[in-house]
């Protein structure tokens, strides 16, 4: 394999600066004359390269952005030698709370706590505190309530490029009644077509 | 991206004989309706409500639950779901709306954001796998960064939307004005030592403006505790009148 | 060239992802099979690698222990690229946290929000990130949030001695609307009224 570009070179060395996604755009003002087709190429190059030689870690896309991470493989050797800590799991009220807010945003804590059928306060507080979801705006109606949307850091924290990777709602089995599934599937189209609405 | 058909199936049941279960494992009241109606092998489209809302009112109880507000308020509709299907409703009635599907929507809405859940923990999980880089060396000799440019016009004009974009009197909080309860009782002596009498309003001032109408009457009731004046009202919310006192010995009594 | 040796790898990935530089030690728990010679071997092996193919990193050994390094040459650039991206002027956007803060220091993030009603995140890091607010103490309440005031650089800047030769508030509605010259009449009652409308 040939060597690095000098364009490689210098995605390479952004992304090693970096401990977040870069987006084409930041890694584009490295060289203001190289396309953005061209920084595609450069980093594909790239990740190709790590892919090649064998090694410990790869070039990633991920929430909108590219990313250099450990693979996956080596999770367990990095924390034996508690060279990192895995990110503490959250819990299910919080990735409840995460799965209604990604799929109907942007939306009000009424309506979260209508969907949940519990007080979202505490919950979204903390999650705003964690930066995965954030103020996206007003909604209309009494006391214009606060909106929220999830963040780029959501998405990075499953991996996802954009929502989109999210499963779609018919990918869901809304089945509660195994025996009958003509049921669960009639019905199925009504709830779902409330989400993609959302 | 996983199937998510083994995803409801793996849900952890927290479930123990009869309704004895995990406290913890119930993320609210849909989720241990949800629960019960699993429990108990009920087709969710035609959930039998009386049998489940006293399961309910049973589980919540034995789960001391039922000082919950978000339990009891999904208590008090179940109940009242309840009592809307005890009423007789006619054989050929086909407008009848099952009440229940409000239920039964917000169940299965419910249940696919569990699913969704489950979906984006093991996502999560997935690339928790995967660490970032750690360490960061501290950034070298950059060149400074082209001076910033602020502009003191621009930033009130940023204030003015900011207040603009407020969406209810929440902005209460005006800086204040010291009371000027000191020069307000200078003007009131004055008036003091020419005349016997006068409306209070006269020691306001020109232009008088509210903090200048309540230094003005702190003044004067200042300066009647000290006994040098009185004040009387001819009428109920008519203007005060202040009367001057004779506290001097000075002055001459008749 | 050969590809990566998994004990190499191995060394790759803790190397990577720890917060710190790595000491031949911390290294060596990696794998208690590896004698330390073999361990040096590796790393001096993954030295290579880095070398051989023109890449813009380096694995190198200073006095704290084992690390990646960007090379010096492309740290420069991509802090270069960094800076340049950072245009001279503030968005509108930031300039109106900018001015909530000014007026309402020491204020919390969640205060910020709610009155302007988006997310403020990224916004209060830029200014911190311009020295142009700080972080001046912790509030009460509920995880005794940051509490953000400006700073020294923010007077100077806009050529103000203190916060003192700010607009107080009740003369802003009046210079702001200098078409309104009846405003000035009022007693604070106008500048209250004025905020009552918005």
């Amino acid at each position: 394999m040939s060597s690095l570009s000098p364009l490689s070179q210098l995605l390479e060395a952004a992304l090693f600066a970096a401990n977040r996604p870069l987006t084409l755009e930041e890694l584009g003002a490295l060289d203001t004359d190289a396309s953005p087709a061209e920084v595609r190429t450069a980093l594909e190059t790239l990740a190709e390269h790590y892919e090649y030689d064998g090694h410990a870690v790869e070039v990633v896309e991920l929430a909108g952005g590219w990313q250099i991470l450990t693979r996956a493989a080596f999770a367990a050797a990095v924390e034996r030698a508690h060279a990192a800590q895995r990110t503490p799991r959250l819990s299910a009220a919080t990735y409840e709370t995460l799965a209604t807010i990604a799929y109907r945003q942007p939306v009000g804590r009424a309506e979260i706590e209508e969907i949940r059928g519990v007080s979202a306060g505490g919950v979204l507080r903390t999650l705003q505190e964690r930066n995965l979801i954030e103020v996206v705006g007003r909604g209309e109606g009494l006391g214009r309530p606060l909106l929220y949307g999830t963040t780029p850091l959501f998405l990075e924290l499953l991996g996802l490029n954009d929502l989109s990777d999210l499963p779609r709602a018919e990918e869901l089995t809304i089945a509660l009644q195994p025996h009958r599934p003509e049921m669960a599937e009639g019905d199925d189209g009504g709830a779902l077509a409330s989400v993609e609405e959302g | 991206m996983t199937a998510p058909h083994d995803a409801v199936t793996t849900v952890p049941s927290p479930v123990l004989p009869g309704f004895v279960v995990d406290l913890d494992g119930f993320n609210g009241p849909l989720d241990l309706l949800l629960h019960l109606v699993r429990e108990e092998q009920i087709d969710i489209a035609d959930i039998p409500v009386a049998r489940i809302a006293d399961q309910f009112l049973a589980a919540i109880h034995h789960l001391g639950l039922n000082q919950a507000a978000d339990y009891l308020e999904m208590a008090g509709r179940l109940l009242r779901l309840k009592a809307q299907l005890l009423l007789p409703r006619r054989f050929d009635d086909e407008g009848w709306d099952d009440p229940r599907a409000e239920l039964v929507r917000r169940l299965l809405e419910y249940q696919q954001i569990k699913e969704i859940a489950i979906w984006m923990a093991r996502a999560a999980e997935r690339r928790a796998l995967s660490h970032a880089r750690g360490w960061l060396p501290p950034p070298g000799e950059a060149p400074p960064p082209p001076p910033l440019e602020l502009d003191l016009a621009e930033l009130l004009r940023a204030v003015e939307q900011v207040i603009l974009g407020i969406p209810s009197p929440t902005l209460h909080s005006v800086v204040a004005r010291p009371l000027d309860v000191e020069g307000a009782t200078l003007r009131v002596e004055a008036l003091l030592a020419t005349r016997e009498t006068f409306d209070w309003r006269e020691a306001l001032g020109p232009h008088p403006t509210l903090v200048d109408v309540l230094s003005t009457f702190l003044a004067i009731l200042e300066l009647a505790k000290r006994g040098f004046c009185t004040v009387s009202q001819d009428l109920p919310f008519a203007a005060m009148v202040v009367i001057r006192e004779l506290v001097e010995p000075a002055v001459p009594v008749a």
